[in-house]
């Protein structure tokens, strides 16, 4: 363990950006991920490579779309109000089928809100807050740690689908400090080492049109439908999750990020009180372990969702279990933080209750 | 022997455009082309079709052309530049994309002296959603959005370009040119070339504003237009050059 | 275990320092730590308040909700806190910046007069440091000279006058617990 | 000899080019061509000077000018 | 019939706001809601009230903030694309609890896409494209007369709950012409006179805050748990849908908008065929006629969700039925429009499918 | 008799500021309070706290105040303005607030004419983010994100909004002054006065600038930063009156 | 019964008219009635259609996939129109602008000479007021009388020399296909 | 006799007032005040002059000037 750095999350990310050969950031200062862009702008000058503070968070999105379009590994990063400020762009990104890397470090909403951690943009990341049929592909590490290693998993599989990927952190895990291993940034052999969709390169020979314009009749619809295969092929192959004390579980919690964290510690202390309680945590949240979930609720009767959101990815649980089973809610919003204690009351209250009630915290 | 002294350019497609008769784009295309084509750029050249009447430049252009979210153009044009200094990048705008939603994108990558060349198509118009008022629009002229003509008081002054932007420090050219006559047409030329040479040299952002005609819109046969446009957009929008880092008018970034 | 640390105190005071500080030394004495600044609602000219753990076991939770260790380095900082703290745990103080006493009497309470030993010492600012020095030489969380070697990491680049008034100043503060 | 030759059916009729020419010798021809539109001709070819005015003011590609 | 006016859809919503008392209407033009723009620049000023075609859509919807925040009747309306650019301002509105009224006119996406009609921007709508635990009201007209009435609806759901609400309309119902009858708006005797929360007026004693940011611990949450109590409210009282030949069917559709008009004209056709198929519309997309489909699910095997997107509105109908019966989608994307007879031939397969099968039509 | 001759102004709360030692939004706040009393504003004045450190205006403040989105103060004032003219609208902004995501809505209210005052504090920084570059910062000065100070080959230079804006017919106003000396703050309440009755007038859209010390994210005591402010600052933002429709250079709408 | 629609041609044929005009004229006769154009993919300088429903009962879907009637100005409009249109249904087209036969023998042919006979009023605009003409006196979708009334509501404000011109090329094409 | 009050509380410290004085009578007390800084006093309130000068520069609304 003699190889560990302490460190941010925010600057685990960037650091793991710049490891991951990231080529262009641009970004706009917002709390709580500002210790990124601050890190991006030290670490990319040094090393020879292209930062901008944009004007705004549509700039900044729009000249990821420009970088990407010439072949750069791309990647911005906001919180709330600038992701929604940014969605048109992400709509035109996944369009125009061009790989992007960004990051959430989710505050309170909704406006202005507060700085305090939140997870409410669930919705937003995984239902794409900008308009048309897309999706982007969404991880939700819960540590310092995963935070740098996802950090490579999305650039790499931005690159393989051609597709915006994102990291959806809560303000905790940005600001929060863990030891870190720096490990080595491989890229995969699948991936080119040059972009065939590359703009403005003179050694391709016929022009190229990179755009999300698809006028004429049913030429947007095939595209369409052409990303709606790609969509196919991520949900079947690029689903993450970690299961916790499943095997004699009668009760599982489903939370992610720092929610997960502390709905561990609740099951740990449950456990003790000698609950069965498992744990299943969606890494990706879009594709959502689907089938994982879907085959847990043959054998478990109540799930209980812990989020810091007043009730977004329990939907996805619902849809994952199909009726099978009963899917409470333990929601918190804008800066509240699950507490440990609350969630092990609320298991209890759910083991004693009967039929079909859905118990929910608030 | 006989040679041939004007055709089409190699940086042309030879499809036909779409645009519509008297359409002020297809000469502004067609000047762009000839210089991609007399600087030799086709390989390494990017032109950006904004949203506007002109989002089908591809279609026209003969070499890499990517479509910009409407307004963001200048954006797009940043990060392709930075991200690939070699890459000689053309933004190509009209007055809504560049002047209303678009306007902080093109202060700012103005201000930051960018090393592209933006071709600002001004007429007067929103031609592509069918004839709203742009920020170009002049002064009781009508448009979609504005039947009765545009009300100062209400609505606010046509905006100038050239001139908001002539003095910020990153620009290293800003004229004004018209295609309503031959010698015009020549003029705005000679402003290309210079914003190509600009961007080549790397001394800043260079802007061509073309005051061009939109006849559907404006609701004018062509040579309407191009009477209306003499009269009444030139009157608004003086013709010459605002800013010319090399001439000793400051610039360059 | 005394493994859950809250320090608080005014904006100015090095509180994120002092949780910075000890989560590095955990992490150098191959511990499991995690460090999170509440930075919530707190406002320019508000206080400040930072969540350590250090453990021999993996960290689930990186909230403190219920601390057995605060370390406290002005009055409504202990206002704030001592409600909170686990029963049978430890209540360090400032008594140089807080006149009252400690009114739970399920803790245990170690008077820590911070600022007078740091002037002592020759630098206000580093009452942070005799804090630090005080809890580690106390509990024992992680080792003094563990914290004094954290301090040339998380302060590197800093003047060699200021570590070495840092350092004594944690000796200090260890020399008090001790 | 200086001429120019006309892709009649890239014309669209604006008569940008009519009214550049500075021998006048351009009008709007009777039939139509594939667009619907009266294309441009020329009546006194001879008069060309191959000034080239006609084709630059023309925003279709349509005239080309030899000399 | 004879005081009937043949309209345009994007008309009569225009000329329905003027009816409603709108005072204030900020707008950028796209396609295809251009003639609603149009429509408002004329009326408003002939009316002698506030219309701006703002600089940008971003512009539009910060306009609406400050006119609601003076207690005008507000009203803003774009396409896919500058909705996108709205989010961070609905957010905002939804947060400080300011009504407007705004209507998406929807066209193909993702990206620019094309001008063709669409529902694709389902999940923007019904999800809040926007940052944080927030909700919309959506309504989702069929025809002509329903773009007339909604929007009266629309300013009055919006002024009694202090929420945003929306028409959601596809591009078809934008341009198309129908006869319209051109009731009377009547202001609903619960909404006061004046709005409490205006600004600027003399004749209130304290200084008012209007805000959507609360830091202080704990004090946005406390925020979000009000708006979450209205949420439940309008779920509770403002669920609106359509039932057609419901009593004896076996098999049924759920569709809005345009879908719903193509699907029950395929209702009709396959009814002639023998097929025991019935309808049901929800006209609020948000709050969603859950337990009314729950209900029906007790009794159906088999809905067919019919929608011009890639598979959106399913997910509400999955969640609704709670898996009692099998969600099949009929899903067309991008100007394609869902044709009857294709969708005849969907409900035979369906009808003729066995066991779990789920039957999708790309 | 003995008189107060400064005190605490009715428009003020007692509250105590948030604001760091020698932060220049707590002069910027009284003056404005002050001139609403003046002019007996209080009961239809509505301030726009920006997202900025002055987000808390309201706390402060003794009349309505509303807190717009980043950079859209100058859409949420028209709005206002528009909707209620019997309101007096006082949009106050910072530098990356007005100068850098609101450029597009700070134009185009200025071209507008928009009836309503901008109060903009140039602290050349973003203070309530930590200390980022602003739109306006200094070339050399060091940021949280240009650690070796900006660069205007990369970052482009300090934006000069009084000189961009100045000759947009809407603009009744624009000046700026500076709270470093006592005679530099009565100056910048006489440009507040002046935009106060131009708005009143119903002249135009009037902006004044206030060169305004950020002691915390410069690194520096409020001393030292009001040194520093008038050694570097304003050698780049000139002092003085850049447009006043009164004065016979133009304005009003 | 006839009462799906299907009108087509150049831009600048006045084919939305056309459209707004029956459906116009079926409200007049109390009919239920959608106009929908096809705006979708067309762009400047392309062709136009749009899709009319007339009945007497209500209308569900306005999508006009299957033709009953197509009213056919230009070329290009009867190569993509011909093959949709129903078995047994009409196709009215222009024969001054088209001059090769309907291929199809399951359906109903009316040669309309619109141009011509529009050119013979004094307006080659109003040719598509002569093919309205010739639909309606034809198959009886909505009257001819009522069509004349819808104009003055359709393009009201217009002048009446135009209005003339109109009318008497709607005449003209009834009198044509009576 | 033009006098200043100070709201001692209130005082962050900054020094502008001290430097702004022209008669130069105001310090840097040597208590702390409730927030921990040396608020401004005035060591010769004799010499004020009730110019403002030190309110004027004051961001804080912590002195009162009477004259
Ligand atoms: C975000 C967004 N807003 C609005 C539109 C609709 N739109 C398309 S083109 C256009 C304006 C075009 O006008 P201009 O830039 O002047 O170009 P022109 O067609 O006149 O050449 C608009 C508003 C859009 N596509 N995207
Ligand atoms: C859309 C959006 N982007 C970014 C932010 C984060 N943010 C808050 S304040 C601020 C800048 C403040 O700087 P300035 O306007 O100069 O005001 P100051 O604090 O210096 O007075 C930023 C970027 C935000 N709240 N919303
Ligand atoms: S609408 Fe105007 S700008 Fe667009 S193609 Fe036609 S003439 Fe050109
Ligand atoms: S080349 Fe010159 S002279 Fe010849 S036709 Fe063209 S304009 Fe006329
Ligand atoms: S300018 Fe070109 S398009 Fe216009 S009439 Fe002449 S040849 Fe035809
Ligand atoms: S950070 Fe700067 S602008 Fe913000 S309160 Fe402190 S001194 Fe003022
Ligand atoms: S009023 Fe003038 S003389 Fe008196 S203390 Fe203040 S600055 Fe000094
Ligand atoms: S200016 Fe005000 S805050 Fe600053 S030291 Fe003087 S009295 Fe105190
Ligand atoms: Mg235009
Ligand atoms: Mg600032």
């Amino acid at each position: 363990m003699s190889d560990r750095v302490l460190m941010k999350g925010n600057e685990a990310i960037g650091e793991a950006a710049v490891q991951a050969g990231c080529q262009c950031y641009f970004g706009y200062p917002i709390t709580p991920q500002n210790e990124l862009t601050a890190y991006m702008s030290k670490r990319m000058i040094e090393e020879g490579r292209v930062f901008i503070q944009s004007e705004s968070e549509i700039a900044a999105i729009n000249m990821c779309f420009g970088a990407a379009a010439v072949g750069m590994r791309t990647m911005t990063s906001s919180s709330g109000p600038g992701i929604s400020l940014k969605q048109e762009g992400i709509s035109y990104m996944a369009g125009a089928e061009l790989p992007m890397f960004f990051v959430n470090v989710m505050r309170g909403g909704p406006g202005l809100g507060n700085i305090a951690p939140s997870q409410a943009d669930y919705f937003q990341c995984t239902r794409g807050g900008g308009h048309g049929d897309y999706r982007t592909v969404v991880y939700a590490p819960s540590d310092v740690q995963e935070l740098y290693d996802y950090t490579f998993l999305g650039f790499d599989t931005a690159d393989r689908y051609r597709i915006p990927t994102m990291i959806a952190a809560d303000g905790i895990l940005g600001q929060m400090m863990e030891p870190l291993v720096l490990t080595e940034y491989k890229q995969p052999t699948d991936l080119p080492s040059k972009q065939p969709w590359q703009l403005g390169d003179p050694s391709t020979q016929e022009p190229i049109w990179m755009t999300s314009v698809h006028l004429g009749e049913g030429k947007l619809e095939a595209h369409n439908l052409k990303l709606q295969k790609k969509h196919d092929l991520i949900e079947a192959n690029e689903v993450r999750y970690e299961e916790t004390m499943l095997d004699d579980a009668e009760i599982v919690i489903v939370a992610y990020g720092t929610s997960a964290r502390v709905a561990k510690a609740a099951m740990l202390k449950a456990r003790e009180a000698g609950i069965k309680v498992g744990m299943f945590r969606p890494i990706t949240l879009w594709p959502f372990p689907n089938p994982q979930l879907n085959a847990l609720a043959d054998r478990i009767d109540n799930f209980l969702t812990v989020e810091m959101s007043l009730g977004q990815m329990i939907e996805d649980v619902r849809l994952a279990t199909c009726g099978k089973a009963r899917i409470h809610l333990h929601g918190r919003t804008a800066g509240g933080v699950p507490v440990e204690d609350d969630i092990v009351d609320q298991l209890k209250k759910i083991l004693a209750s009967k039929g079909d009630e859905i118990i929910r915290n608030f | 022997m006989e040679q041939q002294v004007f055709g089409m350019p190699k940086a042309m497609k030879p499809e036909q455009t779409l645009y519509c008769p008297g359409c002020g784009h297809g000469v502004a295309h067609r000047l762009v082309a000839e210089l991609v084509d007399e600087f030799g750029l086709r390989d390494r050249a990017i032109g950006i079709a904004p949203v506007g009447c002109s989002v089908f430049a591809d279609k026209y252009w003969n070499f890499d052309v990517i479509s910009a979210a409407h307004g963001r153009a200048p954006a797009v044009a940043t990060g392709m530049k930075r991200g690939r200094p070699d890459s000689f990048v053309i933004c190509y705008q009209g007055d809504g994309d560049l002047a209303a939603i678009g306007t902080a994108e093109t202060i700012h990558a103005a201000n930051r002296g960018e090393h592209f060349v933006t071709i600002f198509v001004n007429n007067a118009i929103y031609g592509m959603t069918g004839g709203q008022m742009a920020p170009t629009t002049l002064i009781g002229q009508p448009s979609q959005t504005c039947q009765l003509g545009r009300d100062a008081a209400m609505m606010g002054h046509p905006i100038r370009v050239c001139e908001l932007i002539k003095d910020l420090p990153g620009v290293a050219f800003a004229a004004r040119g018209s295609v309503d006559t031959p010698k015009n047409v020549l003029t705005v030329k000679k402003h290309i070339k210079k914003g190509f040479q600009n961007s080549i040299d790397g001394k800043g952002w260079s802007l061509i504003e073309i005051v061009s005609p939109c006849p559907t819109n404006w609701g004018m046969t062509p040579r309407k237009a191009l009477t209306w446009l003499r009269e009444n957009m030139l009157e608004h929008y003086e013709l010459g050059v605002f800013r010319d880092c090399d001439a000793g008018n400051g610039g360059g970034a | 275990m005394n493994n859950k640390i809250r320090c608080a105190g005014f904006g100015g005071q090095g509180i994120v320092l002092m949780g910075k500080l000890l989560a590095q030394a955990g992490m150098m004495e191959d511990k499991h730590t995690t460090f999170f600044p509440q930075y919530g609602a707190a406002m320019r000219g508000g206080t400040a308040n930072c969540n350590v753990i250090v453990s021999d076991d993996d960290v689930a939770s990186p909230m403190v909700e219920t601390p057995d260790v605060i370390l406290i380095m002005n009055g409504p900082s202990l206002d704030k806190f001592e409600p909170v703290v686990k029963s049978g745990g430890w209540i360090f103080y400032n008594t140089s910046l807080i006149d009252r006493e400690v009114e739970r009497d399920d803790v245990q309470v170690v008077k820590v007069p911070a600022n007078e030993i740091a002037d002592e010492v020759g630098s206000t600012r580093s009452a942070n440091m005799v804090m630090l020095g005080a809890v580690a030489e106390k509990l024992g969380v992680v080792k003094v000279d563990t914290l004094i070697k954290a301090l040339d990491v998380t302060l590197h680049g800093k003047g060699e006058k200021l570590m070495n008034l840092n350092r004594e100043a944690m000796k200090r503060g260890a020399a008090l617990a001790a | 000899m200086p001429r120019i030759e006309i892709d009649v059916d890239r014309c669209k009729g604006c008569g940008y080019c009519i009214e550049a020419c500075p021998q006048k010798i351009l009008r709007a021809a009777e039939g139509f061509n594939k667009m619907g539109v009266h294309p441009v001709e020329t009546f006194d070819p001879e008069k060309c000077t191959g000034c080239t005015f006609c084709a630059i003011m023309c925003p279709d590609l349509v005239i080309k000018v030899y000399r």
